[in-house]
């Protein structure tokens, strides 16, 4: 079946392919400068794969994120600087610095950084919005690595037995932290998610342009038919899973960062005016962002506090 | 007068009649069986669309109806007996319960987890626990237990929808099939109830506690027998065993002449302290009741709080709890491991 | 491949079947007497899989039990006088009366409560006499139900990737308490199990002969290849859940207990002299262990509690 | 004097070439990554077999690592956040903790739980917490924290060889790169060091401790300064924050002339009182420091067993904690949640 999808521009596209990298690469730049709180898990080499999938969402859909969130966050459509504001802990961050680049709410984002237990969330609020009729979906990340928690299985089979309307994306970057999918996955994740009768679509691809139909087409499923469907998407992590602890094979990184480069993958459909002048567009706002950031508030705590009405 | 299991299951009756944004989900719910023990029999004949039962998936449930209730739903989840909340315990903690915060105050998650505690079923060491302690104290949530003295209804009512945060509400087996105390039958005693005071919830600076001060309603009740001697002693206790401090009292009080002021929090967490601290500032000596394992219950936080307000003050402090011990499915055993009426008298004679 | 098995003869083998079945309507018949404590969760009809599966077994094998576990533990050898005694809560029961019905411990047979948690459990002891380069393995008797617990799904997995010798024994009966499969398990069991890549045989049979060699073959294979593997056994339960909360449709449970009772199937194999030498012997057994824990001691509480060391 | 972190990582490494039994499992513990906090450094290059990297099963590893110690082995688990122990509470508490009293003495589950807790890493509301209280009082569960001013490595080694039972073994991300303590530093301290006495542990009806009174090894730690009028104040904490208490100590004795006495205690669960019972006898003040949430943590359960030792003679009691919140990954606003040294200054100034 094909569907119709109101595909962004390969211009678009690239823009936001590109903000993505540049603002990953901003945070590890900046990193040591002490400027940010916390860690980070960056999303460089699986930009494709956020842009993709949300490039066609309606504005009702609802994504939750994990730990490696920033790529989600800024392809569903949020702020570059409230998001270097949040790793900064600035009030003007996403959550006022509250939640730190794991723990992510703005419209209809969320982000959590236990792994597996927003499973069932994104299930429930799936089901929530099929009881309500309402148009809406819910997309949810996870990784290969996640596929270790057992309340997942628990989601898959409310998802598949209430039939909600949730697309999971799998993106598998064949690691979890340090360890390897070959240590930590047995059998087959394809499998996993049919064994509940769930169907699945995979791809083995960093083209924004391949990926972008699949995820359409799952997405407008799950809308019309209020369907959970999955998305296995196979993809590379560039860099080091936090800060400074990659210890895969350099060679093998630089190898892929060759041939599964999204951003490079993509840019080749771009003239190069275009391309100069995005690639110019997105320098200019990240650092226009990140300078504002960098200029904000730092929460004052005590009002912060005070502020809060928190039961307890 | 009617029973506990009529009240709740009334209320939830009511509940699904009323708004339609109330969903109850469980496992082993659905009519005739109507859930394990019965407080919820009836409600998916009335209302087929919104109650669901569902596998056995503590956690996977919690954590669905936490998305729902995230996006405008008013979920009520049975845990079908509370010795499984400990599988819960990452989606309420590091979820549920934290998102509110977490999220800068731009989401709400207003969901009911009510289950089932308590001995003296011989059901033995994994169904009969009361577990409550281990979420006393989780930042964002509230911990409820209805007793015989206040209405257990109303008690659900209210945290289903005038509550926008998490609770946890306990009940227990034994209580369900309890009636509710009527004036007539506590005549004999002086009957106060409050629900906390606007400004009980203090947020003040490593003494701990930041309050929605809009949504207080969980009540506690203080009973003293009229015409008596000013009470010597304060027994707080909540949910079931309240009825056990309230036979102590009166046969402390017949048999001994030792003259007791009974304080009943319905709501645990936040620790609901104003009613023990001015009984206790009264009489000097608080004794602490509950069912739970000794170590580390809701009685500790009780006393240290009494303990810090009081200083000197407090005379005399001690708890009655079950023995640090799993329950024991042996009549005689489990019966020896948890906390009598006999216990509660003894415990006040040497106190006083 | 076909393995050697010592398999019982017919008469041993329907002793082993009669006697769980006299025990659990012993149980049932007297409950309402107020001879036990707590509840029960019957055997009955499911008696051809705990008799097939543990016929085989060596000395040294575990076999780890769960809420309807009193089947699993006679046929393991476990003795009456000493299960009616822990129902009892006598001191001569099976854990002095501490466990009850659903948590006994006997040599290497051990049963919990709660649903799904033991597996991880049983996985564990499996891994560890691997380790130990011992001949044992294990056995973990599961329901359908519990399928719904995620922990479960950890444990597959790591039991897959570590090679652990143990066999899943699903009993599907196609009810969990009160609530049918259809709503409960979404999708395919046996793909559950495959998915993390552990073969899986399926069988729907209450005859005890078809279910022996195929679990004495799985047993064989775990136990030579150091390597998991699933029993699926279709069954039926002819009682209650525990006491007296039965809702399915009492001519559906008539007409089971007519076609797949296990006793029945198994009974014509025998002449019919040593048919009732054996149902006697087994109804004096059943009588005279009731009676003997019936005479047996309560725990004298202040004791038994004082003789414990656990450490709180 | 080695770091902490070295003399957790020698004792693993010691244990593993001691003993053919033990095994250590967890998430990224395997070389050259070495553990997220690099406890387990080293650990598999010297022994490839017995160092088991897992999938992220929290709940899973630890049901894998009770079966391994139901059959013989001793297996040590890594938690990698101390956050993430909500995922373990059903098979910890209702499965390896439960097991040898439930089963009747048949059986011992001897596993070891690590784990880092604690904030001011900037890590955020699930990667920051101090969740320990949350197990304190679990029947059947010894809960350890080691802390500078004893060896962590020693403790470790004796919960891995000479507890039959459960352990849950709380580390702090922060204490890891802290020096242990040496004599000489100490020097202007008098030391005590004591474990539980063998009769520590008494089991009373319905006051609640059963023990194995054959293997109490945790030691707790007593300081006071040398040739200082006698102490007006107790001041217990455990683990990262002790060292708070110490600054704090010296603080208010040089600047403000109060003298303290420091209570260390190493075990926390069961509450080993005995130290703090006999220094809060002398000095008539308590103050409780700790670094989780205030409500029902260890220090509710210490406060509460003092005042029902005490009575009156208990003066004047206090909690510093974290406030009931989740920890914001903000520093500023993480360093306002958490307790600090100038708290404890402050708090101590005004009991006295
Ligand atoms: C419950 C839980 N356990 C452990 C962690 C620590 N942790 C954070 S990310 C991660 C690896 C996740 O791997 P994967 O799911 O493959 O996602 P990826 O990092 O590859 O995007 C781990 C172990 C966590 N956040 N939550
Ligand atoms: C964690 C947990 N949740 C719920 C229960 C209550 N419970 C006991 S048995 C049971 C049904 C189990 O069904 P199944 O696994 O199919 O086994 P069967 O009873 O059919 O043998 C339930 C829900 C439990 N014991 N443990
Ligand atoms: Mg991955
Ligand atoms: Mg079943």
């Amino acid at each position: 079946m094909l569907y119709f999808t109101a595909m962004s521009d390969d211009n678009t596209l690239y823009e936001d392919l590109l903000r993505i990298r540049r603002f990953e690469e901003a945070v590890l730049d900046n990193f040591p400068k002490g400027v940010f709180f916390g860690t980070t898990h960056t999303y460089l080499g699986q930009e494709a794969n956020a842009v993709g999938v949300l490039d066609d969402i309606h504005s009702g859909d609802i994504v939750f994120s994990n730990h490696r969130g920033h790529g989600h966050f800024l392809a569903y459509g949020g702020d570059i600087r409230s998001l270097f504001a949040e790793l900064m802990g600035k009030t003007t961050g996403v959550c006022g610095g509250r939640g730190g680049s794991q723990h992510l709410q703005w419209q209809n984002f969320y982000s959590n950084g236990v792994q597996g237990g927003i499973i069932p969330i994104a299930t429930g609020m799936a089901l929530a919005e099929k009881r309500k009729y309402s148009d809406a979906i819910v997309i949810a990340f996870m990784g290969d690595g996640t596929l270790g928690e057992g309340v997942v299985y628990e989601a898959l089979n409310m998802a598949s037995l209430w039939q909600a309307p949730i697309l999971f994306v799998l993106e598998n970057n064949r690691i979890a932290q340090t360890t390897p999918i070959e240590m930590a996955v047995a059998g087959d994740i394809s499998a996993r998610f049919k064994a509940f009768n769930i169907m699945v679509r995979e791809l083995d691809s960093s083209d924004v342009k391949e990926i972008l139909p699949v995820a359409a087409e799952l997405i407008a499923e799950v809308r019309s038919l209020k369907s959970p469907r999955t998305l296995i998407l196979n993809t590379y992590r560039f860099g080091p899973h936090s800060k400074g602890d990659d210890i895969r094979d350099k060679h093998e990184i630089d190898q892929l960062r060759v041939e599964r480069d999204p951003i490079l993958i993509h840019a080749h459909r771009l003239d190069s005016n275009h391309k100069e002048a995005i690639e110019l567009k997105v320098e200019k706002y990240i650092q226009e962002a990140f300078n504002q950031a960098l200029a904000d508030p730092l929460p004052d705590a005590s009002k912060a506090l005070t502020g809060s009405i928190n039961h307890q | 007068m009617p029973t506990v299991l009529y009240a709740l299951n009334a209320a939830l009756q009511n509940a699904l009649a009323s708004d339609e944004r109330v969903v109850i989900m469980g496992e082993d719910i659905l009519d005739p069986y109507g859930g394990a023990f019965k407080v919820t029999r009836g409600l998916s004949d009335s209302f087929p669309d919104r109650v669901i039962t569902t596998p056995i998936s503590e956690a996977g449930i919690v954590g669905i109806a936490a998305g729902m209730a995230l996006r405008g739903l008013l979920p009520v989840v049975e845990i079908m007996f509370g010795d499984f909340i400990t599988l819960i315990a990452d989606q309420v903690i590091n979820h549920a319960a934290k998102f509110r915060w977490m999220y800068n105050d731009q989401v709400r998650v207003p969901i009911v987890i009510r289950t089932p505690m308590g001995g003296r079923r011989g059901y033995g060491p994994t169904h009969s626990q009361t577990m409550e302690k281990f979420f006393i104290g989780v930042p964002g949530l509230r911990v409820l237990a209805p007793n015989t003295f206040s209405d257990p209804g109303d008690l659900l009512s209210k945290a289903i929808f005038e509550d926008n945060d998490p609770v946890l509400f306990i009940e227990n087996k034994l209580l369900y099939l309890n009636t509710i105390h009527d004036s007539n039958r506590l005549s004999e005693f002086e009957f106060f109830e409050q629900t906390p005071e606007p400004n009980f919830y203090h947020h003040s600076k490593h003494n701990g506690t930041i309050a929605d001060l809009s949504n207080n309603y969980a009540p506690t009740c203080m009973l003293s027998l009229r015409d008596a001697p000013p009470p010597v002693l304060t027994i707080a206790a909540y949910g079931y065993i309240s009825e056990f401090a309230y036979q102590a009292a009166l046969n402390l009080a017949y048999e001994y002449e030792v003259f007791t002021e009974l304080v009943y929090p319905t709501q645990l967490s936040p620790c609901d302290m104003g009613a023990i601290l001015s009984s206790t500032k009264r009489t000097g000596r608080l004794l602490v009741v509950e069912e739970g394992t000794h170590n580390l219950g809701w009685g500790a936080e009780v006393i240290a709080q009494t303990a810090e307000n009081l200083g000197s003050r407090l005379l005399s402090a001690r708890r009655i709890a079950a023995l640090n011990l799993p329950i024991p499915a042996s009549g005689p055993l489990e019966e020896a491991v948890l906390p009598g009426i006999e216990h509660i008298i003894q415990a006040a004679q040497k106190m006083v």
